[in-house]
């Protein structure tokens, strides 16, 4: 254990440890390299906060798009080709004139893979995770997200097989732009909801 | 387990550092572990439960010091060599040097699970609106029940399908599929009147077997 | 504060590991640091409650991955500093590289300290054999209440002399001062059944203003 | 802040910053280095478990003094002229053949100087600290210490101001020693309750 100062071997280097797991089980036919390769890829191109963006950029020019994403998040995203691991039960929490919904994970890092890809850092770590339920205003403030008067925040701690999704505002002035442009306005972090728009 | 991961309202982390043009993956190490881990979830290595559990048993420094894929290192090879799978001293071999693991399960048989405590045999099934209280009571296995909600009392406002208990799946062969509950938790009622302001909110995805029901006449 | 310095019943710490023949100092900076410390306390350079909380607002990591008279010689840095008898800036100049002092305190004035919960402002007078209910308020600052406890019922066991109550005495001028007690836990009310044999108890010594009286009719 | 990854300078090695607030604490004629000297003495010399050991083997012998010890520790400590810093209430807990004391303090390191002199560092550490009032007959049995069956486990977490002796058992076969003669018998870790005699 590392907390153990008798330990005698020096502890291998991380990258000799991931080598040394994926060989083992490479050699015994459980996992192989192709698709390591092929899942690495997909979350390098293809899954991101890109596709979250185009379904509140759906959302924000389709009500009735609107109204089934908030009443079934995940049958609603699978209309945009969206789903699996992480995805199996997405629930989408609007932001309004007098709410702001900001979503954690305080015992690991479960965060909506298909719609925002793979979850940053500071979404990992303790001060977030340990934070954002008890002083959420505070931590919105740090992280530059500045709320009016009024408004209610409510924590998201995705604790059990639900991923949250914020449905962030939509921006003012932003009438005369296509669904397409409006997707390039939404942040990751406006889904996550530590970022207004 | 009262593990370090639980950390909903502990203090002394210091300020978020979010990392301008942050890359998906730090190292090649970083994206080969990610690939690797998916690639075992894929194969059917382990559960949820399971896998979570695997690295909430690492040493509480360690887990605090390394950084995130090191954790998913970590609990998934300690779940290969207690399968069996590998061993230890193979995977030391190849890595020329130590590969700590984690600590081992402190349940064997999922026995200690808190829906085993005394009265709580039945999960409660319940509806939107409802008031409910979370078990006090700790167990020493794998829970998604946080620490800091523990003993308070919220309302539901989502029902979600029913799925496994985490608390049974990560332990062993037995298996109970329930509902679980969106609770919300006024920020008062939590964290006491220093916090922030009282019309904030917290919102916990609790299993029915973490919750009882609170009679309307019962004060919080 | 809930800080990593309540470490009662948090699991993932491993082995204790005692030090055959262990020397009373490991360095000549421990020697140093400790009757450094001393002499600080008996020059009233700070109170017990704002010396406690001096350490525990250090990092979290850093508290748990530096020897214990780095506590000490943090916490007291961190007091000289905030009551502006030297800057840090001297500090670093002096040892010639970054000097990390704890973080500033959550409390200014002792507001948030637990007594100030409502219904809560007289701490109340008790006797041996008494039932009492921990208060499950938490507090953004210095408390020796710890966290284990919280919301549990247990019987006092022994009456102690008044004396300053650190939540206040640690945050400010305001003082306050109250009976101690010392309050017998059942194993099981704290851990639940998963814990040790039903005969075991642990003993927590509370001020007055953590507890209230539990009604004989009114069950755990 | 040591989590801070963005710090700028190198921390100073402990030794120098133990130093520069030494000196600077000594210029200004809050403390001063004679004193500091003369306190590690003490402790390195004077106080130590010896000083519990001699209490523990009186009450051992003299029944009326085991009572008073018991009934008000810190005025019976101070019959061997034993007080001082962390001494301001010294409670002594007994065992028996039927109950078993161990000491501790989860959140800090509180412990009784007079009598014990400084804790050992597994006493101050996490480990400990977080384990004992857990898991104690799991702590006891690592640290060597068996526990007949029956025995209750009464733990002690030095929360207030009440610093503990644990107060053990006389050795069977002890009868023909005299009182200085057992003091040499006891051990710190059976005054803290991690052993037996």
């Amino acid at each position: 254990m590392s907390g153990d100062h008798h330990h005698p071997a020096e502890v291998a280097p991380i990258e000799r440890r991931v080598a040394a797991l994926e060989d083992a089980l490479v050699e015994r036919g459980v996992v192989d390299r192709d698709s390591i390769d092929q899942f690495v890829r997909m979350y390098e191109h293809d899954i991101g906060p890109m596709n979250g963006a185009r379904v509140v950029a759906r959302a924000w020019v389709d009500d009735a798009y609107r109204a089934r994403l908030l009443a079934d998040g995940t049958a609603a995203i699978a209309e945009l080709g969206y789903g699996g691991p992480e995805g199996g039960h997405v629930v989408v929490v609007e932001n309004t004139d007098t709410v702001h919904n900001v979503v954690v994970c305080t015992l690991c890092s479960c965060y909506p893979w298909p719609l925002l890809g793979l979850p940053p850092n500071w979404y990992k770590s303790p001060p977030y995770r340990s934070r954002v339920v008890r002083e959420p205003r505070a931590v919105l403030v740090e992280m530059g997200c500045d709320l009016p008067d009024g408004v209610e925040v409510r924590v998201w701690d995705s604790s059990a097989e639900a991923r949250y999704l914020v449905l962030p505002a939509r921006p003012a002035g932003s009438d005369a732009l296509a669904e397409e442009q409006l997707a390039e306005l939404v942040t990751r972090d406006s889904m996550i909801g530590v970022a207004r728009l | 387990m009262d593990g370090i991961h639980d950390l909903g309202g502990i203090e002394g982390f210091g300020d978020i550092d979010p990392e301008a043009d942050e890359p998906l993956f730090h190292a090649d190490w970083e994206r080969r572990m990610w690939g690797l881990a998916l690639s075992t979830f894929f194969a059917g290595l382990s559960n949820g439960g399971q896998f979570r559990h695997s690295i909430e048993r690492m040493d509480a420094v360690h887990y605090l010091t390394s950084p995130y894929y090191e954790h998913w290192l970590t609990g998934i090879a300690t779940g290969v060599v207690e399968s069996g799978l590998v061993t230890a001293g193979e995977l030391e071999r190849r890595a020329r040097g130590a590969f700590p693991l984690s600590r081992e399960s402190r349940v064997v048989s999922g026995s200690e699970a808190p829906h085993d405590a005394p009265g709580r045999r039945e999960p409660c099934e319940l509806a939107v609106g409802a008031r409910v209280r979370v078990a006090r009571v700790p167990t020493r296995g794998h829970t998604r029940c946080p620490r800091y909600v523990r003993g308070r009392i919220g309302t539901i406002v989502r029902v979600d399908p029913p799925s496994s208990l985490p608390d049974l799946e990560a332990h062993g062969d037995a298996r109970r599929v329930e509902p679980s509950y969106c609770v919300r938790f006024e920020a008062r009622e939590v964290w006491g009147d220093s916090a922030a302001a009282a019309a904030d909110a917290v919102h916990v995805d609790l299993w029915a077997t973490y919750l009882e029901p609170v009679e309307p006449a019962e004060r919080a």
